[in-house]
């Protein structure tokens, strides 16, 4: 379809010099990302520090060992995206394709696994605003103290968002296999999947520190 | 201040206001100055380099490193000393004498509710003796207000959950207006009213006259009592939080490491969400009482404790009991720590 | 700030498309795949960790938590460097991306550290400054 | 710069980005910067008429101490109004989104911007946000103030709240999106031989002001989640009933919402580089120190979001940090207005009238940056903070800076976006109406903020009308400086003079192309081999006199 030779826009020079625009620019937006979840993770340290007992009580409502078999999900998915690009540079349209469906998968298995957390707090009553009896007293209707529907508003916020920034990703991935084995991208041009694969990875960075952040800090006291 | 127009300056009726209006007289200076200067240098090369020949193409000007330098480290020199000046009365500002009275005042939409420790209460004015530092604690119910009295160049926002201070000393009898300087909402340029300043004895006449009522303490002890807080708070077999003989403005040592200095905000804190800071050798129990009570049912409490039992002798209180002073240390644990050793609180 | 001006006149030289960068010089199969074991262990490692009450361990509630904290975050910015220097290629760039990477964490921290610095030390009590 | 002109044969007839196509889809889809750019400039044309009507509705109210023109509702909609419309909606996108877009491709020598089709995203996304905005004020109205501090805005107000919060997010996401596209652009597309020390400071001030975007944007954008979350499902962030902390608002809000001055103040600062540089015919005296400057006003400008909250319950020490950062961004500043007026020194100097833009720029920004002193004063502070004086400064700041900056560039550009010509004695008039009506509008205000007069106030106290009338009348001034440019520049556009390829002797690359220019900006990549502002190399034949005087 779309020859080698369109893929280079009008206004560059070279590829090369197009591959570097593009790797500068995704990074630009990349930065962005970073203060756009910052702005987050400065209210959960700021009610983190305030209020540390009720974080710890309300983060062990949560599965961990599920918390955890997600992150090796989403690690599965950054792996696969890495080798997706692998296969772009070396112009191997089949196995980046492949790839990039068990990216697809490995993400769809991280949302499925999300929705399935999100059901359980639903039926606990702990969605704030809107199923939220859980979040005042606990099953012995012993009252909540103070910060623990804090933590499940960021808990939502924070896993909310991640989780919106995989679904735009998933169509992306599943246009760049389709467009992958029309041949649109060879080893000397195929930036949008390294964008993209940079984009994924990024919000396996963000994964890796929300899980800490929601699901650890209270898994001693579920312990006990 | 005279009828002079138009007017230039707000009465000066407190302590503070003479220094701040001569940094202001400062900072005019220094932007009369730069402005002209600037402004000035420009119009004269503006017309004494202006082009004579459209062929005309000047020679390259270099700037010397000199130049550069002297420009940057000037204003610089300029903005150490304003720094130094704004941070000083800053803090003269805000932080009130020892003997200072208190007042509580609460933002409401669109009042101001003021509550004398005499009892006396009163909405959008708020009298004062004259000469008197006077510390105001200032809350609010709903939104962001800001307390705000130009003649004493005074501000401070009333934010709600939070308790915070500020403080004058008037100079000068009269009305003062009384403003909300944070926006609120539809009434609040409504939200105004005004400070009188009295003498002293006229100032003891009014606190008795017909806005008189129950002195906050009282209440708070009547509170006390109803709220049951007694039972826990009180040496005793039932005793299960700290006892508060003596408490206000000690430093006490908090569960989990660190200490606190139990001022009015740390008492308020401790009233509507008592688990944010633990009395080391206690354990969380007390009821949350975030939003079960009113600003001023928290004021009255925080009067008690501030103002009656703060001035009991801390001797009448004793170590909690034995079974929960099992943890290491000392057995002033649970009790006020008798350290001078001042902590920033939070 | 000064960005290379060398990658200018390296465009203008390279003005054959065909010429463009062809020399790949990324990670290999094998260290894409080192980086997943080590992410997949780092992982299992947080949560073992996280079960255990550090602040028992040490009999000290302070240092308990502050050692949970720094174990966490710092197996969690381990393996973000990992995916970062790797998985997106940084470690392979040019310093301008680099430097992108390490200016979003200066200015997360302007944003976390000074708005923290406001929490840790609010002043409630101002006779503290009374002389 | 000298450069092969190439183009001098042919460019009477020669087609341009105007002419090449005329549909309208070749307009709506254009991938063109300079297209996008008039684009931006329509629209933002659009938002600040809007925002300005807000303002007469603002300035008639308090003409009388009594608030009888206006209910309390509709007034606090219409300062929110005007300022939701004036920073979102004009300011902001004001000069990177139309002058940046036009010019900075066309200075650094390159066909277009380095991502064409996300700068088009861009304009359809602030179109969005746009719309949002607009919607709320239409369909009942915002009361929050354009800083939406909650818990007013969450949980109090029972105005259009979600839907003001969601154009603000959206409209950030365009903001971003020029910025990622400018930092790609300056990297990535300089002409051969074009350094980074060769460049216009004006492509200086719109990377740092591109920094600013990138970083900033996206903590409003989640400040604006985070409130709207708040307000629709009650999640408590800033809800002191639940736990939260109304003051963390403040502190993500300013984090963006003070650089964001910058985003509005650094571009048009380049502006004023770029005039004073031509219209003396001198190399900008201290070229380093004002590029540098641009980006320490940058960096600087994320540290000092503080002094906003010196009356809050904000810790004193943060507080103090903060100030002390506040006056080192006065250094920065100060290096470019004495610079600025030093370039002046043994120079050609013609008072055409970008010139008296950039005049009226000079005198309003030092009085604007100077009374920024008396607020970085913690213990002033406390005494001005949310009174009039604090309106006066940011005024003075933004719209003598910024707006002054941005009318400079557009009198600069215009013959070369347009190809035409505009009155010299209309233009200078109006020059002339905006800095008169300005002074008279804001001065005022100054010694009305320290007479005490809170800000949106709806009445006031009787002894404060004299003033007010002053800046009412002051207001009506300015109206008619602004509304001049509308006839005149569009008077232009059809009955103007032909521009020629550079009619005010400039050095800049844009000036090189004819005007308007073609498509794709230069016929042959230029290559640059001298530093920027090189008048010597300049030829005879570019002056306006032997390209522009009988045209």
């Amino acid at each position: 379809m779309s020859s080698v030779a369109t893929s280079l826009q009008h206004h560059f020079a070279d590829f090369k010099q197009q591959k570097e625009t593009a790797v500068l620019g995704m990074w630009s937006f990349l930065i962005q990302e970073v203060m756009f979840f910052g702005g987050l993770f400065l209210t959960y340290v700021v009610y983190r520090s305030q209020y540390p007992g009720a974080f710890a009580l309300a983060s062990a409502q949560l599965n961990v060992n599920l918390g955890g078999a997600n992150t090796i999900v989403l690690i599965c998915s950054s792996l696969t995206m890495a080798m997706a690009v692998h296969a772009a540079s070396k112009g191997n349209r089949a196995g980046m394709a492949g790839w990039l469906l068990l990216t697809i998968m490995f993400g769809s298995i991280f949302l499925g696994v999300k929705v399935f957390e999100y059901k359980e707090k639903w039926d606990h009553g702990l969605i704030p605003g809107i199923q939220d009896f859980g979040l005042k007293f606990d099953h012995e209707g012993v009252p909540r103290p103070t910060g623990f529907a804090l933590y499940f508003a960021l808990y939502f916020a924070m896993t909310g968002l991640h989780a919106v920034h995989m679904i735009i990703g998933i169509p992306l991935l599943l246009n760049l296999a389709i467009n992958g084995l029309r041949g649109k991208y060879g080893p000397h041009y195929y930036t949008p999947v390294e964008m993209t694969g940079l984009y994924w990875h990024f919000v396996d960075i963000v994964w890796i520190f929300l899980f800490p952040l929601l699901y650890l800090i209270g898994a001693h006291v579920g312990a006990h | 201040m005279g009828k002079s127009f138009p007017p230039l300056f707000p009465p000066q009726a407190s302590t503070v206001a003479v220094e701040v209006d001569s940094l202001y007289a400062l900072l005019v200076a220094i932007t009369a100055f730069f402005t002209i200067l600037v402004v000035g240098v420009y119009i004269y090369l503006g017309f004494k380099y202006a082009r004579k020949s459209e062929a005309e193409r000047p020679i390259q000007v270099h700037p010397p490193a000199w130049l550069e330098i002297a420009w940057s480290v000037v204003p610089l020199l300029i903005c150490v000393v304003l720094f130094v000046w704004g941070v000083t009365l800053y803090f003269k500002i805000y932080t009130p004498p020892k003997d200072a009275i208190t007042i509580h005042v609460v933002g409401k939409r669109w009042m101001w509710k003021i509550q004398h420790m005499s009892g006396a209460r009163e909405i959008n004015e708020l009298h004062v003796p004259l000469g008197v530092p006077v510390r105001l604690l200032i809350t609010s119910e709903d939104v962001i207000h800001a307390f705000s009295v130009p003649a004493f160049r005074i501000k401070r926002d009333a934010i709600p959950g939070t308790m915070t201070t500020t403080w004058f000393n008037a100079t000068k009898t009269g009305e003062f207006h009384l403003f909300c300087a944070e926006y609120c909402g539809t009434n609040h340029s409504g939200m105004i009213g005004k400070v009188v300043v009295m003498e002293k004895d006229a100032y003891q006449r009014w606190l008795s006259g017909p806005n008189a009522g129950q002195p906050p303490a009282v209440e708070g002890a009547r509170l006390f009592e109803e709220l049951n807080c007694v039972s826990c708070h009180r040496n005793g077999p039932t005793q299960r939080g700290p006892a508060l003989g003596g408490l206000y403005g000690k430093t006490v040592e908090l569960k989990g490491g660190g200490t606190a200095v139990a001022d009015d905000s740390y008492i308020r804190e401790s009233i509507v969400n008592p688990t944010a800071k633990i009395v080391n050798g206690f354990e969380p129990l007390m009821p949350v009482y975030l939003g079960q009570l009113s600003e001023e049912q928290v004021n009255a409490l925080l009067a008690y404790v501030r103002d009656t039992l703060g001035k009991e002798a801390a001797s009448k209180t004793v170590a909690p009991p034995a079974t929960v002073t099992d943890a290491p240390g000392s057995s002033t644990q649970g009790t006020v720590a008798k350290s001078d050793s001042a902590s920033k609180g939070r | 700030m000064s960005a290379p001006t060398h990658h200018t006149k390296a465009v203008v030289a390279h003005t054959h498309p065909e010429a463009a960068d062809h020399e790949h010089h990324g990670p290999t199969v094998k260290m894409y795949i080192a980086i997943f074991l080590a992410l997949c262990v780092l992982t299992i490692v947080t949560v073992v960790t996280a079960k255990i009450d550090f602040a028992h361990v040490l009999n000290n509630q302070a240092m308990g938590d502050l050692a949970s904290n720094v174990v966490a975050l710092g197996i969690a910015c381990t393996k973000a460097t990992l995916v970062i220097l790797f998985f997106m290629h940084v470690k392979y760039e040019n310093k301008l991306v680099g430097l992108a990477v390490v200016a979003s964490v200066i200015w997360l921290s302007f944003l976390l550290l000074i708005t923290t610095s406001d929490y840790m030390t609010r002043v409630t009590d101002w006779h503290l400054f009374t002389k | 710069m000298s450069t092969p002109h190439h183009d001098a044969s042919h460019h009477e007839e020669e087609e341009n980005y105007l002419t090449h196509e005329t549909t309208i889809q070749s307009w709506l889809l254009t991938k063109d910067h300079k297209r996008i750019a008039l684009l931006y400039l329509l629209s933002i044309t659009v938002f600040f008429t809007i925002g300005g009507f807000f303002a007469s509705l603002i300035r008639i109210e308090l003409l009388t101490p009594a608030g009888d023109f206006l209910t309390s509702e509709l007034y606090n909609q219409a300062f929110t109004s005007h300022g939701v419309m004036m920073i979102f909606f004009f300011l902001i996108p004001a000069v990177p989104a139309v002058l940046g877009n036009f010019v900075l491709p066309l200075m650094v020598g390159a066909k277009d911007l380095a991502f064409p089709r996300i700068n088009l995203a861009s304009w359809y996304i602030f179109m969005a946000g746009a719309s949002c905005a607009v919607l709320a004020v239409l369909s009942g109205g915002l009361d929050t103030g354009w800083t939406m501090y909650p818990p007013y805005s969450s949980t109090y107000s029972q105005s259009r709240v979600t839907l003001a919060v969601l154009g603000v997010f959206i409209a950030g996401f365009a903001s971003i999106l020029t910025g990622v596209n400018f930092i790609a652009t300056v990297h990535r597309m300089r002409a051969p031989g074009l350094t980074w020390f060769r460049l216009p400071l004006f492509v200086w001030a719109n990377y740092a002001t591109s920094l600013v975007m990138v970083l900033g944007t996206p903590v409003i954008a989640i400040t604006m989640v985070l409130l709207g979350l708040e307000h629709v499902f009650g999640f408590g962030f800033f809800d002191p009933a639940k736990g939260g902390d109304p003051v963390l608002f403040q502190h993500l809000f300013w984090f963006y919402s003070h650089p964001a001055v910058y985003i509005m103040i650094l571009p048009a600062m380049g502006v004023i580089s770029e005039i004073i540089s031509t219209f003396s015919r001198q190399k900008l005296f201290g070229y380093s120190f004002v590029a540098m400057s641009s980006l320490a006003i940058a960096i600087l400008g994320f540290l000092v979001w503080g002094h906003h909250m010196f009356t809050t319950s904000q810790s004193p020490y943060t507080g103090i940090l903060f100030s002390a950062l506040t006056f080192l961004v006065a250094i920065p500043s100060a290096i470019k207005a004495f610079n600025w007026t030093a370039t002046l020194y043994k120079g050609s100097v013609v008072w055409e009238t970008p010139m008296l833009f950039a005049f009226g720029f000079m005198g309003l920004f030092l009085i604007g940056g100077l009374t920024g002193l008396f607020l970085a004063t913690m213990g002033m502070d406390i005494h001005l903070q949310d009174t009039y004086f604090v309106v006066a400064h940011f005024h003075y700041v933004m719209v003598g800076g910024g707006v002054m900056g941005y009318m400079g560039g557009i009198h600069f550009w215009w013959p070369k976006i347009t190809g035409k010509m505009y009155s010299q004695f209309w233009s200078k008039l109006s020059a002339l109406f905006i800095f008169a009506g300005f002074n008279f509008t804001f001065f005022p205000q100054f010694i009305l903020g320290y007479m005490g007069m809170p800000r949106r106030y709806h009445s006031y106290p009787d002894e404060w009308q004299v003033l007010n009338v002053m800046s009412t009348m002051g207001a009506s001034i300015l109206a008619i400086g602004y509304i001049l440019p509308g006839i005149y520049l569009a008077h232009s556009i059809f009955f103007g003079k032909k521009a020629p390829r550079n009619p005010w002797g400039a050095t800049g690359l844009e000036w090189q192309t004819s005007s308007p220019p073609p498509p794709h900006n230069f016929h042959e990549t230029p290559i640059v081999t001298t530093e920027a502002y090189d008048y010597q190399s300049l030829p005879l034949s570019e002056t306006p006199e032997k390209e522009g005087g009988h045209v």
